[in-house]
């Protein structure tokens, strides 16, 4: 097997991973018995919290070491022996920017949407949401980080359920139950795989690495990767599995939403590379085809149901279906360009639908709707709103020097590696995601304001735009200036790939002239 | 002929039977607890000629606590059917079906 | 005739039955003061005896236990009971739930106005039975141990005069009870007629030398005995009691038979067909499976269509005889450690999840539909927060026992192997989130906006089906559930409601919670999040929790 | 001197942040000079950078300025890199020089827009990427000046998005480039597999070692992008309705800069499609058809602008007739020119519209010259320039294309004269109905259209504009004059811009029938006579009368019902699919299998419930029926 996971990375003197672990989710209590009555304290309390955890993340960006594939500040701590569960996490180029991501995106969609009755509560669920979606990103230990993965249910859950529209509790209980359902399969997968890693060797384990060095027999493994992707597929969603997600984003309190999309998207993704793709190397490679189908379907498919959504909050469930298929197609490209394509547009997308669900909610707040049909020429009463929306909207349809391009551009090269016709009939989601954004904006912000806009509608205020002045630098920086970036995912993706690469026993696609001289298949089948 | 100890479990198994037959089929609770007296009877009986093919007391001393216990059974299965039929005409056991599903 | 036999008096060790001594003697004491004392007694006074009963019951529990951790088990009465780390610990969790159980009916008796002792005294009562139970190791002790249980359960069953359905429970309660005793019995009988012994170190011992060379009575006993015990923990198809029983009986009694009776039912099951039984595991092993598999469904599936919570806990319960079942079919000593562990976990959520019910269900103990859960959340935050708890438990969230719980059984599960395991792994794990439904159904109510809001009437989630209807319209419930099946609350805009709830608030029909209430639900909650984040010291506890052979 | 190259798309960019930040406080007309000063700036570093380049010779004359790695992942690695090199810095200097001109234009021409500042915001940044596009080292790099200049032609086209015509014009621009613009990402694709880097310098230097069908192959797609960008058949469509922007949008963007990026592209890529013969016929046919259709629907608008729209498209596809016969050279030379002189028609039309307060119907003008002698004069020059009468700029450049095309084949040179002859008709006619004839705008009512800016409805008085408007054109005219001065070819010293280039360029395949110069001269003469002819049939039918329905055609007026098919279509169906996911498969098929799930569920829920009596000798029933069930199962294990 590759050298994908070495069993114990850089060990770091402090574990900042525990604390950015725990810290918001201690805060999350302390914030959920603070008195109901003063929103104000939550609000302060909350506010450290999330900052000194957004402060923690940044500082591990910079630690983080560059040009390593390997874990770093790795924790390891046996947590029930009876079971071999350990509390073990490490950071690597996969999992950096995605807490970066939750980091950031969790005191944005808070305090970007601000709900207005039982605040202490909403902002408690918040941040034990954070900390659940941290933990599930940085757990080395597969039970582990199943229970963080579910954890993220709750939070999520009870925002819906308590601060949603008018069919929060359906809405709610899809999702939960979907995703549930989904995580069941996972649950049986990793019990079965523990099982067989005891028999062959004796000792029960969850930890990522010892699993990974389970024999598992063909038809074993495809079953194994079947139940694992399960969870990882509802969760993201990947089409078929994705019909829960138009009703949650719906329903769902701006900020639920944000985090719903924002950041619990890129958990399903993230568990197909970490997991499928590590334990499952073989499976995943011979499947690989029913995945890049599938993403290519949720891509255009998404973008063909985005364009006749009226509803702002559904379409962008359907754009984020099209979204995360090109970060399926990403990962199951088996190119070190494809999949470092991936992992960027898992941020990417992270950091554009936030932006555009605060949009909305700002939207929203004004005029009391977010029916695309009831809006309409509002770039003339908020034309900064409307410039910033604009700005997330060509972001959104990737368009060069904004940060959607750059990982649509990296999938699409990496694919088109190998899989030269997958990644030609995905292009076709470049033109539909400029049909269907396009379109929306001229619906709600071209034309002429009806007076009910020209009343209700007002421009964006100061504390609105210094919450999304972060996104939008994002969305211009990294597409200005990935490399920073790249540098620190790369490696991780090498190292990925090689170990699918060695287990499949096939060379990485070739490039350039002389190897097309020499041998007349660019690389794999 | 002799009377072997099967002759007994098989009568046993008789009276069981017509214990769970009874049961079944009789409305009236009343009858009804008499069928399942007639049943732990029958293990009873079945004990005893375990007990006697053993040649064991223990499953002779058995036969006392099913007794008693047959009877704290009875007497607590009278009091609850008085104190639900006080208001009835008949002790019917298909009365008994406000609760389903 | 038979020979003379001398009875030999077996030596009585109280040590080892101090935990049930101290649960009959707070029984007794209660029963005498309430005979001899001619004013009215606070009821309580007698929940704190009870309280008090209990812990001192597990005091002695956890005497016990040191002294078996340094000492080794034993066995006392002549072998009719086993003193070992299995029984003490399932004795006390029973000991926990009675006293949870004392707590959660100081404000039902307070509130309904019940001034005797009875529920409480019968309730130490039937514990006794199921400590008794946990502990027992010869068949007729747990005949003796079961029966101790039921009859106060049948009584406790019937308790509420004025709710019909609460005598009824009683009497399907009894004759089913008694019918499935009866088969119990019998079955003791066969398996008795063939090894000559009701002692399960005996009966191990004899299969240990001998080989039956027709084994068909043996197993008819078997199968009856499995058949007795299934009942008692309702596993499908032997649960039919349990909805109209859950329903009926009044709720600190459901709360009972969901908890206490199964714990005793559980420990005897698994001991005697892992101690007495392991010999036979090939001929038992694909039942076990049968029913575990049924019941999971079946709990998963009724639970659906469902409006009563009490009803729909019963079938929640159905599906968690399913996971312990599990248990059990794994069959070696890791299922048995991994079924404490979800019996005391059980006992946790679903003592928790009935206290909150009993303070939901009002006076006249009726408010038991879904509809009567609306709004919740907004008046008693705690409350709600609390009951969402306990079912996202036994849903199987992580960072709650249930969860813990629900691995455990399905880690052993998995970890033995083959197809059929893995098969009941995925059908367990499905069946959860069936299950999962109907829990976050009353969650979403809970939710929901409160009856009465605005000008407007929200639809009602339900014709309602209170219990004390009658007969005639059990037609039009027939037609009025399959309309509401699974149907979710249609809602308000959340400004609105608290627009509207801040201008007029509505009538709060629970009112202040007992703070006896308040420490029960406050009791499980620690202990559902507690454990489920430290599982450790389950896991730690139950490494000792093996038999005596 | 090189160095100053990144300083070109740099200072218009820096301007347009400066001016999205403070732009809205300068307001009129302070950041309008800004902006033209930017730009200005812009063209200065170019001519800077023009004579560093000069200081060097033949292939040293590439520079390349690296910034940063902009995207580095394994083996693919692209640099954020600018090079100056002669077809670069001649594309700079162009399109800045006529930006400065149209910049200085808008500040007259935009006065009194609600919107003034954010105008100038967008045509900076449409510079600024128009430079990225023309500098870029690789092919990312320009397509992210292509994409830029689409997104900015997007702005400038919805600019008065009020009208819902200009904001859906502009999101076909946008859609429609965008559906070309997946050929260009294809081709980068395929020439990261075949060559592992997208940098111009590799590419050419590889480009003889990969099989000829992948180089065909990454022409072609390369060329489909560029159809969407150049408006080429069947893509044209949006470029006659982009005349829903401003004036000077047109001329800048849909005339003399934006537009030609497609045949700036195949220029650049000229060493691999001198490589690909088979690509350079493709590219030949499509510029063809272009030129004649477009011209042809040229010939029967009635919109002052839209004319010239269809005149563009002729135009480019004129210059993709040179691209494919290898007239790389001929190519650029009439980009410039026509650069020069587009940008004077459209501005002159802008003129005409600013004094006619926003009229555009040719039918209701008439008889301007008079009052508007500067612009007709101006007109005049544009009309004579691009029909190629001599010595007119357009009579030298278009003359190089159509020789390229005969040398490649005649059918073409004589399809290409034809459609000379309609450019010099409807050029012809459209001056006529503009400046001649009668003054039709006092006969009828006027139809208003939206009123977009201050110019309330009132009394028209067509005047000429200011010398802010008056100063562009007249330098444009001047240019349109002499621009064939480029390259006279008359003598091989003479054609500077031939070798000015050649270093850049690819060496187009040997003609087939190399003309002599004595053909070349005759084949002047029938151009001459030709751009004359057609000329003085326009003056003939269309000075005196404005109507003659019989020589405009609805098919014409409708450009041959191409974008109307492509409307039915694409559109059309896409949208019907749209509808059909949206409202039937999402809800029923995806949806539905969800909700059948459930509905089993329910299903078997309900049938439980059934099933339980709640009868207690039924639920005894049941035990005792398992009770057997259990027995018959052990019996059956046990063998009885």
């Amino acid at each position: 097997m590759g050298n994908i996971v070495p069993s114990h990375g850089a060990a770091s003197a402090l574990p900042y991973l525990t604390v950015i672990i725990l810290l918001p989710i201690i805060f999350g209590l302390v914030v959920g018995v603070l008195p109901r009555d003063k929103a104000i304290v939550a609000k302060v309390v909350g506010g450290i919290g999330m900052l000194a955890t957004a402060v923690l993340a940044v500082a591990i960006m910079f630690i983080f070491a560059t040009g390593k594939s390997g874990y770093q500040m790795v924790t390891d701590h046996t947590w029930i022996s009876q079971l071999g569960i350990s509390w073990h996490f490490g950071v690597d180029g996969l999992s950096l920017f995605l807490v970066v991501l939750v980091a950031l995106l969790a005191p944005i969609a808070l305090y970007g949407a601000e709900e207005k009755y039982r605040t202490t509560s909403f902002i408690s669920w918040v941040l034990i949401l954070e900390g659940a979606c941290i933990g599930s990103f940085l757990a080395l230990d597969v039970f582990v980080f199943f229970i963080f993965f579910e954890l993220t249910l709750i939070p999520t859950y009870f925002m819906v359920a308590g601060w949603g529209g008018k069919e929060r509790g359906k809405a709610a209980l899809k999702f939960f139950l979907y995703t549930l359902l989904g995580s069941a399969f996972l649950l049986a997968g990793m019990l079965i795989l523990a099982g067989l890693h005891q028999s062959q060797t004796g000792t029960l384990t969850f930890d990522l690495t010892a699993l990974a060095k389970t024999h598992l027999t063909y038809s074993t493994e495809v079953l194994l990767f079947l139940c694992f992707s399960a969870a990882f597929a509802v969760k993201t969603p990947i089409f078929p599995f994705h019909t829960w997600s138009p009703l949650a984003y719906k329903e769902s309190p701006i900020a639920g939403a944000v985090m719903l999309a924002g950041v619990m998207a890129k958990l399903g993704t993230y568990g197909l590379v970490r997991f499928d793709l590590t334990l499952f190397p073989r499976a995943s490679y011979r499947l690989a085809p029913l995945f890049l189908t599938l993403g290519v379907i949720g891509i255009i498919y998404g973008a063909v149901v985005a364009a006749w959504q009226k509803d702002f909050k559904r379409l962008v469930a359907f754009s984020s279906l099209s979204h995360l298929g090109f970060v399926v197609l990403g990962i199951f490209a088996f190119t070190v360009q494809g999949l470092t394509g991936g992992i960027l547009q898992m941020f990417n997308h992270g950091i554009v639908t936030a932006a555009m669900f605060l949009l909305i909610g700002m939207i929203t707040k004004r005029t009391g709707s977010w029916q695309i049909s009831s809006l309409g020429g509002i770039q003339r009463v908020a034309p900064v709103l409307a410039g910033i929306m604009m700005v997330v909207v060509l972001a959104g349809l990737g368009l060069p020097g904004l940060n959607g391009f750059i990982g649509e551009f990296l999938i699409l090269t990496g694919t088109f590696l190998i899989h030269r016709w997958w990644a030609v009939a995905a292009a076709g989601g470049v033109i539909l995601s400029a049909v269907y954004l396009l379109w929306a904006y001229q619906r709600a912000f071209h034309g002429t304001p009806d007076e009910g806009i020209v009343s209700k509608m007002k421009e964006i205020n100061f504390k609105e735009s210094m919450i999304l002045a972060p996104l939008i630098a994002l969305i211009v920086l990294i597409g200005v200036f990935p490399a920073p970036m790249l540098d620190r995912i790369t490696p991780t993706v090498n190292s990925i790939v090689a170990h699918v690469d060695s287990a499949n026993h096939v060379s990485p696609p070739s490039t350039g002239a002389k190897s097309t001289l020499s041998s007349s298949n660019g690389g794999g089948k | 002929m002799t009377v072997s100890v099967s002759w007994y479990v098989i009568l046993g198994a008789i009276l069981f039977t017509i214990g769970v037959v009874g049961l079944l089929v009789r409305r009236n609770v009343l009858i009804m607890l008499m069928c399942i007296e007639l049943m732990l009877n029958a293990s009873n009986l079945t004990f005893v000629s375990f007990a006697r093919q053993h040649q064991d007391v223990g499953g002779q001393a058995d036969v006392f606590f099913v007794l008693v216990v047959a009877a704290a059974e009875v007497v607590v299965g009278l009091a609850i059917i008085v104190s639900i039929f006080r208001k009835r005409l008949g002790a019917t056991a298909d009365d008994l079906s406000s609760m389903k599903g | 005739m038979l020979a003379t036999q001398t009875l030999t008096l077996p030596k009585i060790s109280y040590w080892a039955i101090a935990p049930e001594a101290i649960l009959v003697g707070g029984a007794l004491l209660m029963l005498a003061m309430s005979a001899t004392i001619r004013s009215k007694i606070d009821p309580a006074i007698f929940s704190i005896i009870t309280f008090v009963t209990s812990l001192a019951s597990i005091g002695a529990g956890v005497i016990l236990y040191i002294n078996v951790l340094k000492h080794g088990k034993y066995l006392a009465f002549d072998g009719a009971l086993s003193v070992d780390g299995f029984g003490i610990i399932v004795g006390m969790a029973v000991g926990v739930a009675i006293a949870i159980f004392a707590l959660g009916s100081e404000g039902f008796l307070s509130r309904e106005g019940w001034d005797g002792p009875e529920l409480l005294a019968l309730g130490l009562l039937s514990g006794t039975g199921a400590e008794l139970m946990a502990m027992a190791n010869d068949l007729i002790m747990i005949f003796l141990a079961l029966e101790i249980l039921s009859i106060a359960l049948y009584v406790l069953a019937g308790m509420d005069g004025r709710r019909t359905a609460s005598g009824e429970a009683a009497i399907k309660y009894l004759i089913l009870g008694g019918f499935s005793s009866a088969i119990f019995v019998y079955g003791i009988a066969f398996v008795y007629g063939t090894t000559g012994s009701t002692n399960l170190a005996q009966i191990a011992a004899f299969f240990a030398t001998n080989l039956l060379a027709h084994d068909g009575l043996f197993l008819v006993g078997m199968t009856l005995i499995l058949v007795g015990f299934a009942f008692k923990v309702a596993a499908v198809p032997f649960h039919v009691w349990s909805p109209d029983v859950y329903q009926g009986a009044p709720t600190p009694a459901t709360s009972f038979m969901a908890s206490v009776a199964k714990l005793g039912a559980f420990a005897a099951l698994l001991r005697v067909f892992l101690s007495a039984f392991i010999s036979y595991k090939q001929d038992w092993q694909p039942l076990v499976y049968g029913i575990a598999f049924a019941s999971l469904l079946l709990g998963a599936f009724g639970g659906l269509v469902q409006n009563n919570v009490k009803r729909m806990l019963a079938y929640s319960s159905i599906s968690h005889a399913g996971f312990i079942l599990l248990g059990l079919v794994v069959g070696a000593e890791l299922g048995a450690q991994r079924v404490v562990i979800y019996l005391v976990a059980y006992t946790f959520i679903v003592m928790g999840a009935f206290s909150v019910i009993t303070v939901v269900g009002g006076k006249g103990d009726n408010n038991h539909d879904i509809s009567n859960y609306r709004g919740l959340a907004r008046e008693h935050p705690w409350l709600s927060g609390s009951l969402a708890l306990f079912l996202m438990a036994q849903a199987g969230v992580p960072f709650t026992v249930g969860f813990v719980a629900k691995f455990g059984v399905l880690s052993a599960l998995a970890s033995s192997g083959g197809v059929g395991s893995y098969t009941l792994v995925i059908v367990a794990l499905v069946s959860s989130v069936i299950s999962a439904f109907y829990y976050l159904r009353i969650v979403v109510v809970t939710y929901s906006s409160p009856v009465g809001i605005g000008a407007i009437e929200p639809e009602p989630l339900v014709e309602s089906t209170h219990v004390a209807s009658e007969l005639e319209s059990s037609k039009m419930e027939e037609l009025s559930m399959e309309y509401s099946a699974l149907k979710v609350a249609i809602d308000y805009d959340i400004e609105e409601i608290e627009r509207a709830l801040d201008e007029s608030p509505l009538e709060d029909p629970i009112g202040k919670v007992p703070l006896s209430s308040t420490i029960a639900i406050s009791i499980s909650a620690v202990a559902t999040v507690a454990l489920g984040v430290f599982p450790g010291i389950l896991f730690a506890l139950v490494s000792h929790a093996t038999f005596l052979f | 001197m090189e160095h100053a190259v990144i300083f070109i798309p740099i200072i218009p960019l820096v301007s347009a942040l400066f001016l999205i930040s403070f732009g809205k406080k300068l307001g009129e007309p302070l950041s309008g000079w800004i902006a033209t000063l930017a730009v200005g700036g812009s063209f200065v570093a170019s001519v800077i950078t023009w004579i560093g380049v000069l200081g060097s010779h033949g292939i040293d004359r590439t520079f390349i300025q690296h910034l940063f790695t902009w995207l580095p992942v394994g083996s693919f690695q692209v640099q954020m890199a600018f090079q100056a090199d002669p077809l670069s810095v001649t594309m700079a200097l162009f399109v800045s020089g006529v930006s400065t001109l149209i910049h200085l234009y808008s500040i007259e021409y935009m006065h009194g827009d609600k919107d003034f500042p954010k105008f100038f915001i967008y045509l900076n940044l449409f510079v600024a990427s128009m430079l990225i596009l023309v500098l870029g080292a690789n092919l990312l790099i320009t397509f992210l000046g292509w994409e830029g200049v689409g997104v900015c032609s997007y702005f400038l086209i919805s600019f008065w998005f009020e009208r819902p015509k200009a904001a859906t014009a502009g999101k076909k621009a946008m859609i429609v480039n965008r559906i070309a613009d997946v050929g260009f990402l294809m081709a980068m694709f395929l020439a990261f597999q075949s060559i592992g880097s997208l940098n111009y310098s590799n590419l050419i230097s590889a480009a003889p070692h990969i099989s000829h069908t992948t180089l065909t192959a990454i022409v072609v797609l390369a060329f489909v992008g560029a159809m969407g960008k150049s408006a080429q058949f069947p893509l044209f469509g949006w470029l006659a309705d982009a005349m829903e922007g401003p004036t000077p949008v047109s001329a800048l963007i849909h005339a003399a800069t934006m537009v030609t990026a497609g045949v700036f592209l195949m220029v650049r890529l000229s060493p691999l499609l001198a490589l690909a013969p088979g690509a350079a016929h493709f590219i030949t046919i499509i510029g063809i058809i272009t030129a004649f259709v477009a011209a042809a629907a040229g010939t029967s608008q009635n919109d002052i602008k839209k004319v010239l729209a269809y005149s563009t498209v002729s135009q480019l596809g004129y210059m993709f007739i040179g691209v494919g016969s290898g007239a790389y050279v001929a190519a650029i030379f009439l980009m410039v020119t026509h650069a020069f002189y587009k940008a004077l028609l459209f501005l002159s039309a802008g003129s005409v519209i600013h004094g006619m307060n926003d009229e555009q119907d040719l039918k209701a003008m008439g008889a301007l010259r008079a009052l508007m002698p500067m612009t007709a004069l101006a007109f005049f020059v544009g009309w004579m320039a691009i029909a190629g009468v001599p010595p007119f700029a357009g009579f030298f450049s278009k003359g190089d294309v159509l020789l390229g095309a005969y040398q490649q084949n005649i059918f073409i040179w004589l399809a290409g004269v034809i459609t000379a002859g309609l450019t010099s008709y409807y050029m012809g006619r459209e001056f006529c109905l503009a400046f001649l004839g009668k003054r039709r705008w006092e006969e009828k009512p006027k139809v208003k259209k939206a009123a977009r800016s201050s110019h309330a409805a009132k009394e028209v008085h067509p005047h000429d504009p200011g010398f802010k408007m008056l100063g562009p054109i007249l330098l444009l005219a001047g240019l349109a004059v002499i621009g064939g001065l480029l390259n006279l070819p008359f003598a091989s010293s003479l054609k500077v811009l031939e070798h000015w280039l050649a270093p850049s360029l690819g060496i187009a395949p040997t003609p087939l029938h190399a003309a002599s110069s004595s053909v070349q001269w005759v084949l002047a003469v029938v151009d001459a006579i030709v751009a004359l002819g057609g000329g003085y049939i326009a003056f003939a039918i269309w000075s005196k009368k404005s109507k003659h329905p019989e020589l405009e055609p609805v098919f014409l007026q409708s450009a041959w019902y191409i974008d109307a098919t492509g409307n039915a279509v694409v559109a059309k169906s896409g949208t019907r699919l749209a509808e059909i996911s949206a409202d039937v498969i999402e809800p029923v098929v995806i949806d539905g299998a969800v909700v059948g799930v459930v509905n089993i569920a329910k299903f078997v829920g309900v049938g439980l419930h059934k099933i339980a009596s709640g009868f207690v000798r039924r639920e005894a029933l049941v035990i005792a029926g398992g009770t057997v069930i259990l027995l018959l199962a052990v019996g059956i294990r046990g063998g009885w």
